[in-house]
């Protein structure tokens, strides 16, 4: 019988591989994909959470992360986009003229 | 069948959504008048913003004190009103500084005054309630029209703050909603009065402090990095050196303060259950943060660059403030930053008079220390202003800034934590250095280039909202007494 | 004009504002004007100060910040009076002497603005006050040296600022607690000091709290190891600069300890007779070896002032009235004094532009006037009878012989060490052959220079052959104040210790 | 009466003030005339207060005003005429009048004339606040100022260049000024510490007050309270080991070492022990060490003076150990007669140092006696002067320093300390040994200084003239010795001598008389002779060890200069530069340096890349969670 626990054991490993993608990829995009992932992963969390205490708040609060992560990517892709045109690279490691 | 819902509209209590309609209908109209003549002045826009958010700052004032509407999600309490109050005051003296005598084109896009309006609903959204998803709703509101408009700065500097600043937004939010998760699976809820309750009956179950403890540390991370505390403000410098200077004064302020109220309202949740742990953890990061942005501060070359840093130690001075969770803490965090607010706009704000529209000082920065050497001698109000603002933030008495710190301290001295208030004294002395610094090199020294590259900036509203600042920081002995007495009274009333 | 004190302090800042307008030739006319107009002021407060009554006298008391307990609170008893008369005194003459030239209407105020906060911190009774004056007084002063000093002015300003800010702000930290304790006890929040006094403090209270004060208090006197501050300041601050912070600037410290940590703290200064006794032994006897090291002259002196501050901080602690009366008196003196000769040495780098010992000798013979009141200054200094220096040095090591006979020969070497640094100085420029070619041409004091010296020397031997007058209304206040230290002090060691004079029952039951 | 107190008083004031007023304006010789005058008032008054407590038998106490006041404690400006006082008072203004008008000659050339006057008075006015004052406070600030004038005086010609000498420590008079004034300060901490003792354990500075309460005192109070007090006087009588700056002092022009260093100011200490003689003969062995210091400074001065060349040395020598005698006899008791001696020796010292100005005068400041010689033909006047003076010194009767001295040394056996006797007696032939080696030298024997191209001339008349009155007192002061006894011990204590010591006065007398004798008579054989026999240095006795150690004072000046002086200056240094600027400094600046580094190598985590700055943060957070899962399973 899969429980509460398990959703929750799935979310918290698509969390962590959401987290090691931030913290591994060097290019931008690949970068807000993780981000993506992590708040999927949030996602089913709320989700099965809700199932178990038979209360809708949290399928409310699932469906307000998937709106936010959309105007989140609208916006990042937008910055991105002017970012690209001026450095012709979407690369972290070239992104440190300030520092210090 | 479900039963169809009937809700009156009384009920709903409508109008404590107003603040946050008016700021909304404010920007939506800012639009439509760019859409009927897209060739208006940005004055126009500069003045518009101001009166819609006059109209704002009359809405809050007419608010009830602890009232809830809108389903009970908005919650209408003292500190709520005090910080939308101080968000819509601290915009509306920010917004004047667009008006500079060179043009900066972001200043004359509409959207972006559509979208410093979008912004202040999405403080409004954060402090005017406890509803996790509204308060997620209101930061990521506010988060992404701010990224956007530090990427309108159209410098590459500006591309990489926003971009650095919105990737770790988005890891910050994540790490908010999987707080909120674990909060909503520990208790079944998301409204904070009733997760306090939940939570209150589980405490003693064998266990659950681990899921207590990691949720709290999960939305610690996330207003960790809103609050600029060590390890997780390091994206503040370089932002606020990509961003306009204005604009980097107001983040070190209005953003902060909202984010202050959710931290008071979740964070104080804990300590009150008596989650010590909690409190011991925010303590241990105010005072790492304080210490080691201030040891920073010391070394940095770029003033702009020193007062991130510096913004950066005054939030971990008033995160010491949260943690002691008394009335007293809570009220110097916005005595604090009412006080802090204009001498660091202020402060700002000299900063932008001397932006130049195309040429830096130099390659690596736009405002180094030299920039500044003998400012007395070329400006010498301008210097002596810069002086006031500086030592204001070194705290010394009778300048704004000191009577924050000194009921910071009060506060921290009478919750007992008497080492916490020798630790911010000793703080303070060395943040006197960097501030100094800036001192010794416009008034001891000559200066170092061309005379005038100092004020090509400077325009009559400028100097008016730069004359508002000087007169706020040092006459704030007369006024501390009335804020000190409304705020004292709106926190306590809300029962923090 | 029962608000006398508070146009004291605020008509120096006022002039200070206005003084931007005024023209900058005219500028150093105006700031004589201002400085002699608040002198006058000082010295009506004298006169109309009650010579009978030991306590707080032209009280002030207007709330500012009620629920922080802070108000502005002003008084002068007969401790702070003459201090004030000497801030004044000294502000005027020192600005009299002033040969600078470059930027004079900063100068000017800047020191109007030093002159206000230096009065202030001498007539608060709030704490909150106080410590605004005091930190308010760094920032002229850091200008002062920082803008008109030598080559080093930077470091020796910031260091100047940086030392004093961060023992005052442990201060604060220690005012904040007392307030908070008194809260406790009250449930009302004050800063007045005389509200304090009231508090009778648990002695582990009384010695962390003494300890905070001593921090802030100790680095402004300069008490070593707190010293190193001194000599780069003395040495890079133009001539104004040296005269206001040694005669001023220094006793705002040791005033400190009068106002605050001896009645509030009895028991706590008992115990911490020895171990400051020790350290203004130290003082002594060190910094006065390290005097005679010298090479620049300016440097003997500021050195010297470190060590005559270690006499005062010895009859601070002496606990009974002799030495007390005298310490306090011993500030005025020291004031004076110092100040003058730190004014004698600016007049002579004005003519040479170097202060270095090993590039004069011989002076007394071109400058006779000079050397003349220089060698007054030396034996008041090195506390000569019927000067100033001797009453208060007098009373300070007589009151102290009470307390500890072995540490009072011990600080008593200062009259020797002192007469050995200061006679070494006279020696090496005034006396010898006049075989420097440049020292040949020198011009003798002219008239503003004279001028400005001459009612020092005046008050120099008035005070030490007649110091009835300022020590008679010192004493009345430093009786009281030990009456009241014996009656709070809660151990019997301070209740031992602390030794009221006969004569002063009767005040006791006057009150 | 009071007006003749405050005229004694303030005369030499008023006089010191007159010429400071023209202190800087070119030399006039009426300055002198006019201090010299008024000097004289006041030495007319003192006398005729003199009379008047010699009739009366009363002391004349006056106050002034208060000084300070504070605590309970009260001085006031008080000053007594009573025995004592007034005979320092007479002898003080006697001698410095005459000083006075013979500086008018001396100094004539000078052009700093004014300001010898006002120093000179000044001093004089110091001299008198020390001897009238009526407690232990006014008494200092006599002693300090007396200390500061002879600074002044010793110090006078300012301008001389530091010149290293062999023979002679001292370099210049300025040196000479600094070193009198520092050891002359050592001393006056004991005093001040006297004065601190009395007034915790009496309540009072007023002598009366003081003396009143001395039976109720412990014996270990009086013992420290008399010795700091006898401290004080070690230093301003120049007593060993804070002698060596008297001798020093003759850097000072002439008329200064005969007032100051001969007559007056030396003898304050002896005045003090006599001034406090009940708080001394409270403590017995206190005043048995003074009287063995004396003893021992007596003839360690005079073994000294045996080989000196420098004419203003030797009466300086002479000087130190005439002083020994006077504390050998204060501390026998015999106040007194130490008291008598001390006028006395004020009387024939500043004399022997008046006409050893004369001789400097004519020889243009030449002082070594060596260069001299048969200059009695020149300088009649002077040499008869000298001469007297030297025979008084030498203890011969008629003269003064017979009959005072006979008292001290019999008094010295009438305590049965036989071994002081003896000493007192060797040193009293020693005595008459170098004061007539100095006169034949100078003023017999070959001619030696025609050679070396001086020219020396007599003085001026009125010089001679104005000297007239201390040889007068010099011959005949010894006679009055019985008068004096009864007008003074109304206020000192009676002395009387033994059955056994009467009987034995005469024979005592001729011991002296004896030594004495013999002393000038070896110094005749040896120095006064001319032709073949005539003196000759000898290289040999010169080279010998014992002769090398008086010459160089028992390397006492050495032994400071090398454990005293130059270990104070190189500790002086460490402080400075190794100890305040290496460690206490550094340490300051460690700390801000600290702060600083420690900022630079925080600053690195702001690498500025993105990739970085999401590790801190994702660190940060597992941290926080291990933390907060390792505490959840702890508590």
């Amino acid at each position: 019988m899969i429980g509460l626990s398990h959703y929750l054991i799935v979310s918290a490993i698509i969390f962590s591989i959401g987290l090691v993608g931030v913290l591994r990829r060097r290019n931008l995009l690949m970068l807000f994909f993780a981000t993506e992932v992590m708040l999927n992963a949030v996602n089913i969390a709320f989700a099965a959470i809700s199932h178990y205490y038979n209360d809708l708040t949290g399928q409310m609060f699932a469906f307000f992360i998937i709106a936010i992560a959309a105007s989140e990517v609208a916006v990042g892709l937008g910055i991105l986009i002017v970012l690209f045109k001026k450095h012709g690279s979407l690369d972290l490691d070239d992104l440190a003229s300030m520092r210090g | 069948m479900l039963e169809p819902i009937h809700v009156s509209l009384e009920s709903l209590n409508l109008i404590t959504l107003a603040p946050m309609l008016i700021a909304i209908a404010g920007g939506l109209i800012i639009l439509i008048l760019d859409l009927i003549n897209g060739k208006l002045h940005k004055s126009l826009y500069v003045m518009m913003t101001i009166l819609i958010l006059f109209i704002d700052f009359g809405a809050v004032l007419g608010l009830n004190v602890n009232e809830r509407g809108f389903f009970d999600v908005m919650l209408i309490d003292g500190i709520s009103i005090i910080s939308q109050l101080m968000i819509i005051g601290g915009s509306m003296i920010f917004i004047p500084l667009a008006l500079t005598s060179k043009r900066f084109h972001e200043y004359s896009y509409p959207e972006f005054f559509a979208l410093f309006l979008f912004m202040i609903a999405g403080f409004q959204f954060m402090v005017a309630t406890d509803n996790l998803i509204l308060i997620f709703v209101g930061i990521e509101t506010a988060s992404l029209a701010l990224y956007t408009l530090i990427a309108l700065h159209n410098r590459s500097n500006s591309y990489e703050a926003a971009v650095k600043y919105f990737t770790m937004g988005a890891l910050a939010a994540a790490f908010f909603a999987m707080g909120s998760a674990v909060v909503y699976a520990l208790t079944g809820s998301i409204e904070l009065y009733k997760v306090a309750e939940v939570m209150a009956t589980r405490l003693n179950e064998t266990g659950l402090m681990i899921a207590i403890f990691g949720s709290s540390v999960l939305l610690l991370v996330a207003f960790s990095f809103k609050l600029s505390l060590f390890p997780f403000h390091t994206w503040a410098p370089d932002v606020y050196e990509g961003a306009s200077a204005p604009l980097a004064g107001y983040m070190s302020v209005i953003p902060k303060i909202a984010a202050f109220v959710v931290s008071i309202r979740l964070f104080g949740m804990y300590i009150d259950l008596g989650v010590e742990w909690v409190r011991i953890v925010i303590l241990v990061m105010a005072v790492l943060t304080m210490t080691l942005a201030n040891i920073m501060a010391l070394v940095q070359n770029d003033v702009k660059r020193m007062l991130a840093y510096s913004s950066i130690s005054h939030a971990g001075f008033i995160m010491a403030a949260l943690a002691l969770d008394t009335t007293e803490g809570n009220t110097a965090i916005f005595l604090y930053y009412a006080l802090f607010m204009f001498t660091n706009l202020g402060a700002f704000a000299m900063l932008w008079i001397s932006r130049h529209k195309k040429r830096r000082f130099d390659k690596r920065y736009d405002h180094p220390y030299e920039k500044f050497a003998g400012l007395v001698q070329i400006m010498p109000m301008g210097a002596v202003v810069m002086g006031i603002f500086m030592l204001s933030l070194a705290g010394v008495p009778p300048f704004s800034v000191f009577w924050g710190k000194i009921y910071v301290m009060q506060a921290a001295v009478n919750a007992g934590y008497i080492w916490l208030a020798i630790v911010m004294a000793l703080n303070s002395a060395i943040a006197a250095y960097y501030y100094l610094k800036l001192v010794v090199y416009m008034f001891l020294k000559d200066p170092v280039k061309d005379v005038d590259i100092v004020y090509y900036n400077i325009s009559k509203p400028l100097m008016v909202i730069i004359g508002f600042a000087t007169v706020a920081t040092v006459a704030a002995i007369f006024y501390v007494q009335p804020l000190v007495s409304y705020l004292y009274y709106m926190i306590s009333a809300s029962g923090y | 004009m029962d608000n006398i004190l508070s146009i004291l302090v605020f008509f120096p800042a006022v002039a200070g504002l206005l003084g931007f307008v005024v023209d900058k030739e005219s500028a150093r006319a105006y700031g004589i004007t201002v400085a002699a107009i608040e002198f006058l002021l000082s010295l009506w407060l004298w006169f109309s100060f009650d010579m009978g009554n030991a306590g707080m006298q032209f009280v002030e008391l207007i709330p500012l910040i009620p629920d922080m307990g802070i108000s502005y609170y002003l008084g002068v008893d007969g401790i702070s009076l003459f201090i004030l008369i000497m801030t004044t005194l000294m502000t005027l003459i020192g600005m009299a002497s002033m040969g600078e030239t470059k930027n004079i209407k900063n100068m000017i105020v800047t020191l109007l603005f030093l002159e206000m906060t230096m009065v202030g911190v001498f007539v608060a009774l709030d704490a909150i006050i106080f410590y605004l004056f005091w930190e308010l007084s760094l920032v002229p002063m850091l200008y002062i040296i920082g803008a008109w000093g030598g080559p080093l002015r930077i470091y020796a300003s910031i260091k100047f600022f940086l030392y004093t800010f961060t023992g005052s702000l442990i201060m604060l930290v220690g005012m904040l607690f007392v307030a908070y304790i008194y809260h406790n006890l009250t449930g009302v929040w004050s800063f007045a000091i005389t509200d304090w006094y009231a508090l009778v403090l648990p002695v582990d209270y009384q010695l962390w709290l003494f300890a905070a004060f001593f921090v802030g208090f100790a680095i402004k006197v300069p008490m070593f190891p707190f010293h190193t501050w001194i000599p780069y300041a003395h040495g890079q601050a133009p001539t104004i600069g040296s005269v206001i912070l040694a005669a001023v600037l220094l006793k705002m410290g040791t005033y400190g300890f009068v106002r605050f940590s001896l009645p509030m703290f009895p028991d706590a200064s008992v115990m911490a007779i020895t171990p400051i006794a020790v350290l203004a032994i130290i003082m002594v006897i060190y910094t006065a070896m390290i005097a005679y090291a010298q090479k620049d002259m300016k440097q003997v002196i500021a050195y010297s002032s470190v060590s005559h501050m270690g006499i005062i901080m010895l009859g601070l602690f002496a606990m009974n009235a002799e030495g007390l009366s005298g310490s306090v008196f011993q500030m005025l003196s020291h004031g004076i004094v110092s100040g003058a000769l730190f004014m004698l040495v600016g007049m002579i780098y004005e003519r040479r532009h170097t202060k270095l010992l090993s590039e004069f000798g011989g002076l007394a013979a071109v400058m006779p006037k000079f050397a003349v009141i220089f060698g007054v200054m030396l034996m008041a200094s090195v506390g000569l009878p019927l000067t100033i220096g001797f009453v208060g040095e007098f009373l300070v090591l007589l009151g102290f012989y009470h307390v500890s006979p072995v540490i009072t020969v011990l600080a008593g070497t200062s009259i020797i060490l002192g007469a050995i640094y200061m006679l070494r100085v006279m020696k090496l420029v005034f006396f010898g052959p006049l075989d420097n070619e440049e020292n040949k041409k020198l011009k003798d004091l002219n008239a503003r220079e004279t001028w400005s010296l001459i009612p020092l020397v005046a008050i120099v031997i008035w005070l030490g052959v007649y110091p009835k007058p300022v020590l008679q209304p010192i004493d009345n206040s430093v009786k009281s104040l030990l009456v009241f230290m014996e009656g709070k002090a809660r151990t019997d060691e301070a209740k031992d210790m602390i030794k009221t004079a006969k004569t002063s029952t009767s005040i006791q039951e006057a009150k | 009466m009071e007006n003749l107190v405050y005229i004694a008083l303030f005369a030499p004031f008023v006089s010191s003030l007159f010429a400071a007023l023209f202190g800087m304006t070119e030399r006039k010789i009426w300055i002198g005339v006019v201090a010299s005058m008024l000097l004289a008032t006041s030495l007319v008054a003192s006398i005729t207060l003199a009379y008047t407590v010699y009739t009366t038998g009363n002391a004349i106490h006056v106050t002034m005003m208060d000084w300070i006041n504070a605590g309970d404690l009260n001085i006031p400006f008080g000053f007594v005429v009573d025995q004592v006082s007034v005979t320092m008072m007479t002898v003080v203004t006697l001698v410095s009048t005459v000083v006075h008008i013979y500086a008018i000659g001396y100094m004539d050339h000078d052009k700093s004339f004014n300001r010898f006057f006002s120093y000179l008075s000044a001093f004089v006015f110091s001299m008198m606040i020390l001897v009238m004052s009526d407690n232990f406070a006014g008494l200092f600030i006599g002693w300090e100022g007396v200390g500061v004038c002879s600074w002044l005086l010793i110090g006078f010609w300012y301008h001389k260049p530091d010149v290293s000498k062999e023979e002679n420590p001292s370099v210049s008079p300025s040196w000479a000024a600094n070193e009198a004034f520092i050891m002359n300060r050592i001393a006056d901490l004991g005093m001040l510490v006297g004065i601190f003792v009395i007034y915790w354990n009496t309540g009072s500075l007023q002598y009366d007050e003081v003396f009143a309460q001395l039976p109720y005192l412990s014996e270990s109070v009086l013992t420290i309270a008399a010795i700091t007090l006898f401290i004080g006087a070690m230093g301003k009588s120049a007593q060993f080991p804070l002698h060596t700056w008297l001798t020093d002092a003759m850097e000072g022009p002439t008329p200064v070492s005969a007032l100051i260093h001969a007559a007056t100011m030396v003898t304050a200490g002896v005045f003090l022990v006599i001034r406090a003689n009940p708080l001394f003969a409270a403590v017995p062995d206190v005043s048995f060490f003074i009287a063995s210091l004396g003893t021992f400074v007596a003839f360690y001065a005079a073994s000294m003076a045996l080989v000196e060349r420098d004419l203003k040395r030797i009466i300086a020598y002479s000087t130190l150990s005439q002083l020994g005698y006077m504390f050998a006899a204060a501390g026998l008791g015999a106040y007194w007669i130490a008291l008598f001696h001390l006028a006395a020796h004020a009387f024939f010292k500043a004399l022997l140092f008046l006409g050893a100005g004369n001789v400097m005068h004519a020889m243009h400041d030449e002082l070594d006696i060596f260069k001299m010689g048969d200059l009695r033909k020149k300088m009649k006047g002077t040499w008869i002067y000298m001469t007297l003076a030297s025979v008084a010194l030498a203890g011969l009767p008629p003269l003064a320093g017979f009959w005072s001295k006979d008292a001290i040394i019999e008094t010295a056996f009438n305590e049965h300390t036989y071994f002081l006797w003896i000493m007192l007696v060797i040193t009293a032939g020693m005595t008459a040994f170098y004061s007539f080696r100095q006169i034949f030298l100078t003023f017999h024997g070959e001619d030696r200084h025609t050679a070396l191209g001086f020219h020396p001339h007599e003085m001026y008349t009125f010089v001679l003239v104005a000297m007239s009155p201390l040889a007068v007192l010099a011959t005949i002061t010894g006679w009055f010795m019985k008068e004096y006894e009864a007008f003074i011990t109304k206020l000192l204590p009676q002395y009387e001598m033994s059955e056994h010591t009467h009987h034995l006065a005469s024979y005592l007398g001729l011991i002296v008389i004896f030594f004495a004798l013999s002393g000038i008579a070896i110094a005749y054989l040896k120095y006064a002779r001319t032709g073949d026999k005539a003196w000759k240095r000898d290289e040999k006795i010169e080279s010998s060890f014992l002769y090398k150690l008086l010459k160089n004072q028992y390397f006492v000046p050495k032994f400071y200069e090398e454990f005293i002086t130059k270990p104070y200056m190189m500790a002086s240094e460490v402080f400075w530069t190794k100890v305040d600027l290496k460690i206490v400094d550094a340490t300051v600046d460690n700390i801000a340096k600290f702060f600083y580094t420690s900022g630079d190598k925080t600053r690195s985590m702001q690498t500025g890349n993105l990739s970085n700055y999401l590790n801190w943060m994702a660190v940060g957070g597992v941290m926080l969670l291990v933390i907060a899962a390792i505490s959840a399973m702890i508590g």
